[in-house]
């Protein structure tokens, strides 16, 4: 059976969240790897998180928050905006491919976009295959 | 102090009986001089100035409909004289509600207030009344909303009427807002959750006020709760019985572009988020039960009584606040632009649906195409999510506004909301030309005027000169303008015309405002109490307007008169005292409180 | 000890359950250690559903309480309130959203299942480490400090001490009414604007519950909101007690200091201050004041003309548009036209900015007179210069014209300039006194424009009138009522419900770096001196999150929203 | 270099006519709506904005106003009742008074009190004249033969003296108006063979009105119009050269009577017509009607009736009544001819054929090569 690939999404209270719930509400399918966590913003995602996701067998971790301009508390995703690459440029150096962590801003509004972004991460990640750091530590018997 | 009252009309006024006013200003006392100058009479200072050295008058009264447009001449006229210009003083009938209604007393008491040197809205003290505590609003659009909002959150009941099946009026039908282009949805949606969950909210949706009684501070309302033949509290939305119902309506929160069944939801985040029934479709309540009821069966919870009858309440409310929004001009009036009559020619609202995410083509912009119905078997214009993208899109600003055939009133939000079209038409059709035709570029707001550059640097034509005619040739949509600024006829082929069509008062103002007694403008909006002073409040006692009742405008300040109507709410409920009609007041108590204060 | 944890599996009648196997799910949760007791439901939201969760606390004595059904911005306050009910602690509790991010948006119900077990298993492994809360409430005090005392100041103080309220208000200069007492008649009905202000000022000196402060200043604010602790100072230069420094209590600050009018001189190409004859819409409002409309030598004007955007939507100066000059310039044409009915008035625009009630009639009313409209472009320079001996007049405009397309010169013996608004040359002084931010052109910064129009990211502080953009009188009444309003909603609750999430730090694993002071979008982290330690003001602060997560040393916790919790959450849903 | 705005001449066009032109917000719709504007004439907004902008120079020398027919589509579409169609009337109007060097036409339309004294004036005096000059010479009592009251060799002798006097005059005023059309320095220069290439238009929209039936579904009046146009030029053609046997013996010569009677019921009815619609103003184009347009109608009926009693009255066998009546009928004639032809509204009888025409070559010059001929109506250019 090919491989399914697990995808931890953290979405903001305010936009993404309420986007994902439109998704929703308005019936758009989206492939199931995504499994979604809410934070008040954007800017609480701590980048030990991301880690600990990828330490737990998370083949991909998706960061939403809301447009620049549009955060609840004014300047959250700005934060975002600089924690998440950083991030990515250390990951970088354990073999993370850049792919496998993502940030993307959604509105209430974009539940369309929402779930082609889920759509579209489901393959790439698909195309990667499972992350080495989950096989490594756990030995997981999943197949490959 | 020696005064001269001088009567002069701007426009012709037959309803008040100037020289009556006049009678009674004549032995007001200090009052030596009364002249009525007649309509827009030609003044000039000289003589205007012989006339005061003759009579030495020390104090000059201008009376009339709006007796600032000859101040400068009698204030020149003192200056010339050697007395004090500042002791001009004027005696507005319009400002101060005479022209609308024109009761002679009103107009006396006008005079009086200026003769004694006290402002009217001074002397003009209603007599305070005690005040229930409940408030009632008319109105479930955003001025509705943040208004019921603010009221309840400082702990007062609030009792929420309105007439669609779900609150958040025409703002929940917008995609993006200008001029920060943030989503309606995020700004809307958590403020009508909050309504629902509120403890001191009393949500009526599909309901109408249709009678009130009572004095200030203590109305008597009765509210017709049409039956909605759907349990708000057990139905969970979940669009089983709209899938079963044989009959299909053009949808009205989807400014008919889309269709929707005889059992609905407006929108999926519709608060109170139920189904209900339009009972003029239903075959069932049509045909008084003999016919479908499909939907009833199939109901898991079976929360569809379809024999629910309409029901009435009576309650008793302190203060009324009316928040009743606006109606689009049917553009099918206006016949240059041939709506109605080429598919592709679009109303702003329609187009907002059309851009809506949540809307029938899920955003995408389309132009419609030619699709066979199944149920009418005939051929339609429908919005396809594939149909073709229009490749030149014209802008039409003005159309019914700021015209003497239609609307002289500029509807005030369409310059912007068209730039916010031009927008998203570049946005989303990046290779798509769009054309606006405006005459005045009404970019006033906060942010507007730099939203209106950036619209200009994404390359949309804005053309000066209010296009002419929509027309067809040789199988092509063609509109004709005059492009002022470059000095040219032009005339090109679109696929799709938006117009931003003029703002009238919402279906019903008329019952409403002889009901609570208001008095309306020429144009139909509520009349406020004072345009400058007091813009919310009413000629009658404890009733408020706020949002585009009152005149067009949009959101911000919308919200914010919403606001001030919530501060003189609270004012009066926790202080107790609500202020009263003040046509109640009689002249004598007028000319007393006058004297009185003239004397400190 | 094990925390005796409930589940409750909503089936939303079939919007779950047609997709999620909801028995399945609960079984797995069953036998999860934690969990005491896991059921389904038909409808977890209706009052049965709530009532089965009620009656388990009771009987089971249930610590936490877990519900996989729609997402949590729908019903966790629904739930929260069940829990009070029952006597628990409203936090304890978290929902599984496997409706609108589960069932309603996957069609393969094996997948669905699966992760609806992954979500509720999340939640559980969350709800563990949750912790009682309390919602803190701060006393208000109900006095507030209206700085200010134009018809902004004036009438937001009104509304407030009409309604019992004490109120403060503030003045820099001697007397009250701001810019509008150097007004004569307001657009576009020509009302007395003396009248108004009159009215305004009388109901204010009346009014026992106020304060006024002229000549006065803030020197500067300390506190919270609720708890604000103001200490002004009188600048009055000779009057008695200059520079006396005064302390008041107050709740809450509404900021109402208006705006002040372009200097005309920066803009060369008008040759304000070289042409006597060139004057600006102020001086002219003295003009009508004193009754005599002429030139400086005394002469009565035969070609007076107005030029709109002076300073206002240009590129060189303010990009903005000043919103209230066109109608005050239509005003003035009449205003001319009835003192000198023989002058021929022209009036030079870019847009008729004619957009407001009765505005458009106005307009029109203006042409009936005759008035010559010029329209020039935006980027366009009209120059005045004075004319030639043989002219019958003092000074000639020259613009291109674009309704006609002509490079056209305008006789005029008197140039009106209608200068537009700028924020207040103190404007960046109170901004960071009250700490509230300015935008690029000095005007404040609302919270929100259209959820919160007088609100400012720091809470307590409000602002109405021409000092956050340019308006006119009707807008800026309705602002100051506005901020009125809001401000009576809390007295009238007396209490301020702090939110009970936010975030805490600990004394002894706080390095005193610092890095989360200036972080904080509301400035509720204060740095104690002798402490060594940062603290965060818990009534301002909104729960962002932001400093949990950029601690260095972790010290932060965010309340309700833990590192643990999260962790712990994360695990769950990655099984 | 500059131009000089002059506020005053708004004022000035009020008198003739032009009293709502400074409403105009400039929404262009007019022009965009004119079956007639094109590249070359973007009109009526063009000339309204110079209009309230007192540019007299450009006023002068637009051909503008008389391209327009007065179909009033714009006027009723107009957002701010500015009355474009009445303008662009009042233009031709003060075009008129313009090109006329003598100045009358400008006294004329200014006080309609100095043309009625002027017509009265006129009137008696070729009253006086002609009654003189009947006694003295003829015998009341014979109406037309030798020692007719007014021998039609006389008659005839004065109408072409008049005529020539009158074509002199409108010869002079045209000739001004190519002036200022043509004049100016930075205007455009057309070469000898535009002028001779678009000559047949002169005639051509002379007698057909053209122009006017472009007007689209306006069609009724072009039609009333060219039967008033036809009956005046058969009356001036029998009068000018068939007088006598006009009035000559008691039988009818069918072959010049049947024109004469077609004329005068032509003329009677086309007037009358004109003069009920604006009465009640049952068109666009009826709404203002200035007091130039009343006299012009009425004069013209005056005229038509006397010609017709005094043909009656001759035929009747009253000699005495029929040359009264035909001193009556001169003393209309005269001053309707002397005043109106080159003075007033008649007077676009030349001037709206030689606008047809001049426009044509101004586009010719405009384009700097002869165009290919036909209509100056050039499609509208598609951007």
């Amino acid at each position: 059976m090919s491989f399914e690939p697990r995808i931890l999404g953290i979405l903001c209270n305010w936009c993404s969240y309420a986007g994902a719930d439109l998704a929703g509400t308005s019936r758009i399918h989206y492939p199931p790897n995504v499994r979604i966590i809410r934070v008040m913003c954007s800017a609480r995602v701590d980048p030990t998180f991301v880690v600990k996701a990828l330490v737990s067998g998370a083949d991909g971790v998706l960061i939403c928050g809301c447009h620049p301009g549009d955060c609840h508390y004014s300047e959250g995703n700005y934060k975002t905006m600089r924690r998440i690459p950083l991030l990515k440029k250390v990951l970088k150096d354990f073999g993370i491919e850049d792919e496998r962590v993502r940030l993307e801003w959604i509105s209430a509004s974009e539940g369309q976009r929402f779930a082609d972004i889920v759509k579209d991460m489901t393959e790439r990640i698909r195309v990667l295959g499972p992350s080495h750091v989950a096989c490594e530590l756990h030995a997981d018997p999943r197949e490959r | 102090m020696r005064s001269g009252i001088f009567f002069c009309q701007v426009e012709e006024n037959n309803r008040l009986n100037i020289n009556a006013v006049a009678k009674y200003a004549a032995n007001l006392p200090s009052v030596e001089v009364v002249r009525e100058m007649g309509i827009h009479p030609r003044l000039d200072a000289k003589d205007l100035a012989k006339q005061i050295q003759a009579d030495n008058l020390q104090r000059i009264v201008i009376a009339g409909d709006m007796p600032g447009y000859f101040k400068p001449v009698f204030a020149k006229a003192m200056a010339l004289a050697g007395h004090d210009p500042l002791e001009v003083r004027l005696a507005s009938f319009r400002e101060h509600g005479a022209s609308a209604a024109p009761t002679l007393e009103r107009a006396k008491a006008i005079v009086a207030c200026a003769v004694f040197g006290v402002p009217f809205a001074l002397a003009v003290m209603p007599a305070e009344t005690t005040v229930h505590q409940t408030t009632l609003i008319i109105g479930g659009g955003i001025a509705g909303i943040q208004a019921a909002l603010e009221i309840a959150d400082a702990g007062k009941p609030v009792c929420l009427v309105e007439r669609f099946g779900t609150i958040g009026g025409h703002m929940a039908m917008f995609d993006k807002t200008f001029p920060t282009l943030d989503c309606a949805a995020c700004i809307l949606t958590p403020k009508m959750v909050s309504i629902l969950q509120h403890e001191m909210i009393r949500l009526l949706t599909n309901s109408e006020v249709i009678a009130v009684s009572g004095s200030p501070g203590s109305y008597r309302v009765q509210i017709k709760c049409r039956a909605r033949l759907v349990d708000v509290e057990a139905c969970v939305a979940c669009n089983m019985c709209s899938e079963i119902c044989p009959v299909e309506v053009p949808s009205e929160f989807d400014a008919g572009i889309a269709r929707r069944k005889a059992i609905y939801i407006p929108f999926p985040q519709a608060v109170p988020n139920a189904y209900l029934v339009d009972r003029e479709h239903c075959l069932y309540v049509q045909s008084a039960g003999k016919k479908c009821g499909a939907c009833a069966k199939k109901c898991p919870k079976e929360c569809i009584n379809l024999d629910q009858k309409d029901d009435f309440i009576e309650m008793e409310v302190g203060n009324i606040i009316i928040a009743t929004g606006y109606d689009v001009l049917s553009a099918e009036d206006i016949k240059q632009y041939g709506y109605g009559m080429f598919p592709n020619v679009l109303t702003a609202l329609e187009f907002e649906r059309l851009t809506n995410a949540s809307g029938p083509t899920g955003g995408k912009i389309v132009t419609k195409s030619l699709r066979l119905n199944k149920r009418s078997k005939k051929e339609e214009w429908v919005f396809d999510p594939h149909g073709e993208a229009p490749k030149n899109v014209a802008i039409i600003h003005c159309v019914g506004s700021r015209d003497q055939n239609f609307n002289s009133y500029c509807s005030r939000v369409c310059c912007m909301y068209s730039l916010k079209f031009a927008h998203l038409v570049k946005e989303k059709l990046p290779d798509a030309n769009c054309y606006e035709f405006y005459i005045d570029m009404r970019a006033f707001g906060k942010g507007y005027e730099e939203f209106f550059e950036r619209i200009r640097q994404e390359g949309t034509f804005v053309i000066r000169g209010r296009s002419a005619t929509v027309s067809q040739e040789n199988e092509k949509m063609v509109v004709t303008g005059e492009d002022i600024i470059r000095d040219k006829l032009i005339q090109f082929p679109v696929d799709m015309v938006l117009l931003a069509v003029g703002l009238i008062p919402a279906r019903g103002t008329e019952e409403l405002s002889r009901m609570l007694g208001l008095t309306r403008d020429e144009d139909g909006w509520f009349s406020e109490l004072d345009y400058n002073g007091n813009p919310t409040d009413t000629e009658r006692g404890c009733v408020f307007v706020a949002g585009m009742c009152q005149s067009p405008k949009d959101i911000p300040d919308a919200v914010a008169q919403a606001s001030a109507v919530a501060a003189g709410v609270l004012r009066s409920i926790s202080s107790g005292r609500g202020i009263g009609h003040r046509g109640s007041v009689t002249l004598s108590d007028i000319e007393a409180r006058a004297k009185s204060l003239q004397a400190k | 000890m094990k925390a005796k944890i409930g589940v409750y599996i909503c089936h939303c009648g079939s919007n779950i359950a047609k997709i999620v196997d909801c028995e399945a799910v609960r079984e797995y949760i069953s036998t999860l250690p934690e969990v005491a007791i896991a059921r389904t439901y038909k409808y977890m939201c209706s009052n049965p559903g709530q009532d089965l969760i009620v009656q388990d606390i009771k009987e089971h004595g249930l610590q936490r309480v877990v519900v996989a059904a729609c997402s949590p911005r729908m019903h966790e306050r629904t739930f929260r309130a069940a829990l009070q009910a029952a006597g628990l602690n409203p936090y304890m509790f978290e929902m599984a959203n496997i409706r609108e991010q589960c069932s309603w948006v996957h069609d393969d119900p094996q997948a669905a299942t699966e992760k609806a077990k992954a979500l509720a298993q999340a939640a559980v492994r969350r709800v563990v480490h949750h912790e009682a809360l309390e919602q803190m409430t701060v006393d208000m005090c109900p006095n507030t400090l209206v700085i200010g005392a134009g018809i902004a100041g004036l009438t937001a103080t009104l509304e407030l001490a009409e309604a019992g309220q004490k109120v403060f208000l503030l003045e820099k200069q001697d007397h009250l009414g701001g810019n509008l007492a150097r007004v004569d008649l307001t657009a576009p009905y020509l009302d007395s604007a003396r009248d108004l202000l009159i009215e305004r000022i009388t109901r204010v000196r009346s009014s026992g519950n106020i304060e006024l402060l002229l000549n006065s200043r803030l020197q500067q604010l300390q506190g919270y909101v609720g708890n604000f602790t103001a200490t002004l100072s009188r600048t009055g230069h000779d009057g008695p007690g200059t520079g006396k420094i005064r302390e008041i209590q107050v709740g809450n600050v509404i900021v109402c200091t208006g705006y002040r009018e372009f200097a005309a001189e920066r803009v060369t190409h008008f040759g304000y201050g070289k042409l006597p004859d060139v004057i600006t819409s102020f001086d002219f409002e003295k003009m009508l004041q004193a009754g005599r409309i002429e030139c400086c030598d005394g002469t009565i004007p035969k070609y007076a003309a107005i030029i709109h955007c002076v300073g206002s939507r240009s590129a060189e100066f303010h990009g903005y548009c000043s919103r209230v000059c066109c109608m005050t310039a239509l005003k003035y044409v009449h205003e001319i036209k009835s003192a000198v009915p023989s002058c021929y008035v022209s009036d030079l625009y870019i847009d008729m900015h004619a957009f407001g009630k009765g505005h458009e009639d106005f307009y029109r009313r203006t042409s009936e007179v005759k008035t010559m409209f010029l329209m020039f472009g935006k980027g366009d320079h009209p120059i005045i210069r004075s004319a030639g001996p043989k002219d019958d007049c003092k000074m000639l405009i020259e613009v291109n014209e674009q309704l006609s397309g002509e490079l056209i010169e305008i006789p005029a013996d008197l140039v009106i300039l209608m200068v537009g608004m700028e924020a207040q040359e103190d404007a960046m002084e109170t901004a960071r006194l009250v700490n509230i931010s300015q935008d690029k052109e000095g005007w404040f910064i609302e919270s929100h424009p259209k959820l919160d129009p007088v609100a400012t990211t720091t809470d307590g502080i409000f602002i109405a009138g021409t000092c956050v953009a340019p308006k006119d009188i009707p807008d800026t009444v309705a602002q100051a009522r506005a901020a009125a309003a809001r401000i009576l909603a809390r007295i009238a609750k007396g209490k301020i419900a702090v939110d009970a999430v936010y975030a805490e730090i600990s004394d002894d694993a706080c390095s005193g770096c610092r890095i989360c002071n200036e972080l904080c979008p509301y400035s509720a982290i204060e740095y104690d001196d002798k402490k060594k330690r940062s603290h965060v003001i818990s009534a301002m602060c909104k729960a962002c999150g932001a400093c949990v997560a950029a601690c260095p040393s972790g010290a932060i916790k965010g309340r309700h929203f833990t590192d643990q919790q999260i962790l712990a959450q994360i695990e769950g849903v990655l099984r | 270099m500059a131009i000089r705005v002059n506020p005053k001449i708004i004022d000035d066009l009020a008198v003739y006519g032009a009293e709502d032109v400074q409403l105009c917000y400039h929404c262009g719709n007019c022009s965009a709506v004119c079956p007639h504007a094109d590249e070359f004439n973007v009109f009526p907004r063009k000339p309204m904005r110079n209009l309230q902008m007192g540019l007299e120079k450009k006023l002068e020398r637009s051909l503008e106003p008389w391209l327009c027919y007065y179909c009033g589509q714009c006027s009723e579409q107009c957002p701010r009742g500015a009355e474009p169609g009445e303008t662009m009337m009042s233009l031709r109007r003060w075009l008129t008074s313009r090109y006329d060097v003598t100045g009358l036409s400008r006294l004329f339309y200014r006080s309609w009190k100095a043309e009625m004294i002027a017509i009265l004036v006129l009137a008696l005096l070729t009253g006086v004249a002609f009654f003189l000059f009947g006694m003295l010479r003829g015998d009341i009592h014979v109406y037309s033969g030798p020692g007719a009251f007014l021998p039609s060799s006389a008659v005839h002798l004065f109408d072409w003296s008049m005529a020539g006097v009158l074509a002199a005059l409108l010869f002079v005023n045209s000739l001004h108006m190519w002036r200022l059309v043509f004049g100016s320095k930075d205007g455009p220069k057309p070469n000898l063979f535009m002028y001779l290439k678009h000559l047949p238009q002169l005639p051509w929209h002379f007698l057909t009105q053209n122009r006017f039936r472009t007007c689209q579904e306006r069609n009724g009046l072009w039609l009333i119009h060219l039967l008033l146009v036809a009956s005046y030029l058969t009356m001036l053609v029998l009068i000018m050269f068939f007088l006598p046997t006009m009035q000559s013996g008691p039988e009818i010569r069918w072959t010049v009577h049947t024109f004469g009677y077609a004329a005068s019921i032509g003329l009677i009815g086309a007037t009358i017509f004109m003069l009920h619609g604006r009465l009640k103003k049952t068109r666009t184009q009826f709404q203002h009607s200035h007091k130039s347009d009343w006299l012009f109608l009425i004069m013209l009926v005056y005229v038509a009736l006397t010609g017709v009693l005094q043909h009656i009255a001759h035929r009747a066998g009253f000699p005495v009544a029929a040359n009264l009546v035909y001193i009556m009928h001169m003393m209309g004639v005269v001053p309707m001819l002397v005043l109106e032809v080159p003075f007033s509204k008649w007077s676009h009888l030349a001037y709206r054929p030689l606008a047809m025409y001049l426009a044509a070559v101004q586009r010719d010059a405009l384009l700097g090569r002869s165009s290919q001929g036909g209509e100056i109506l050039a499609p509208r250019r598609i951007a």
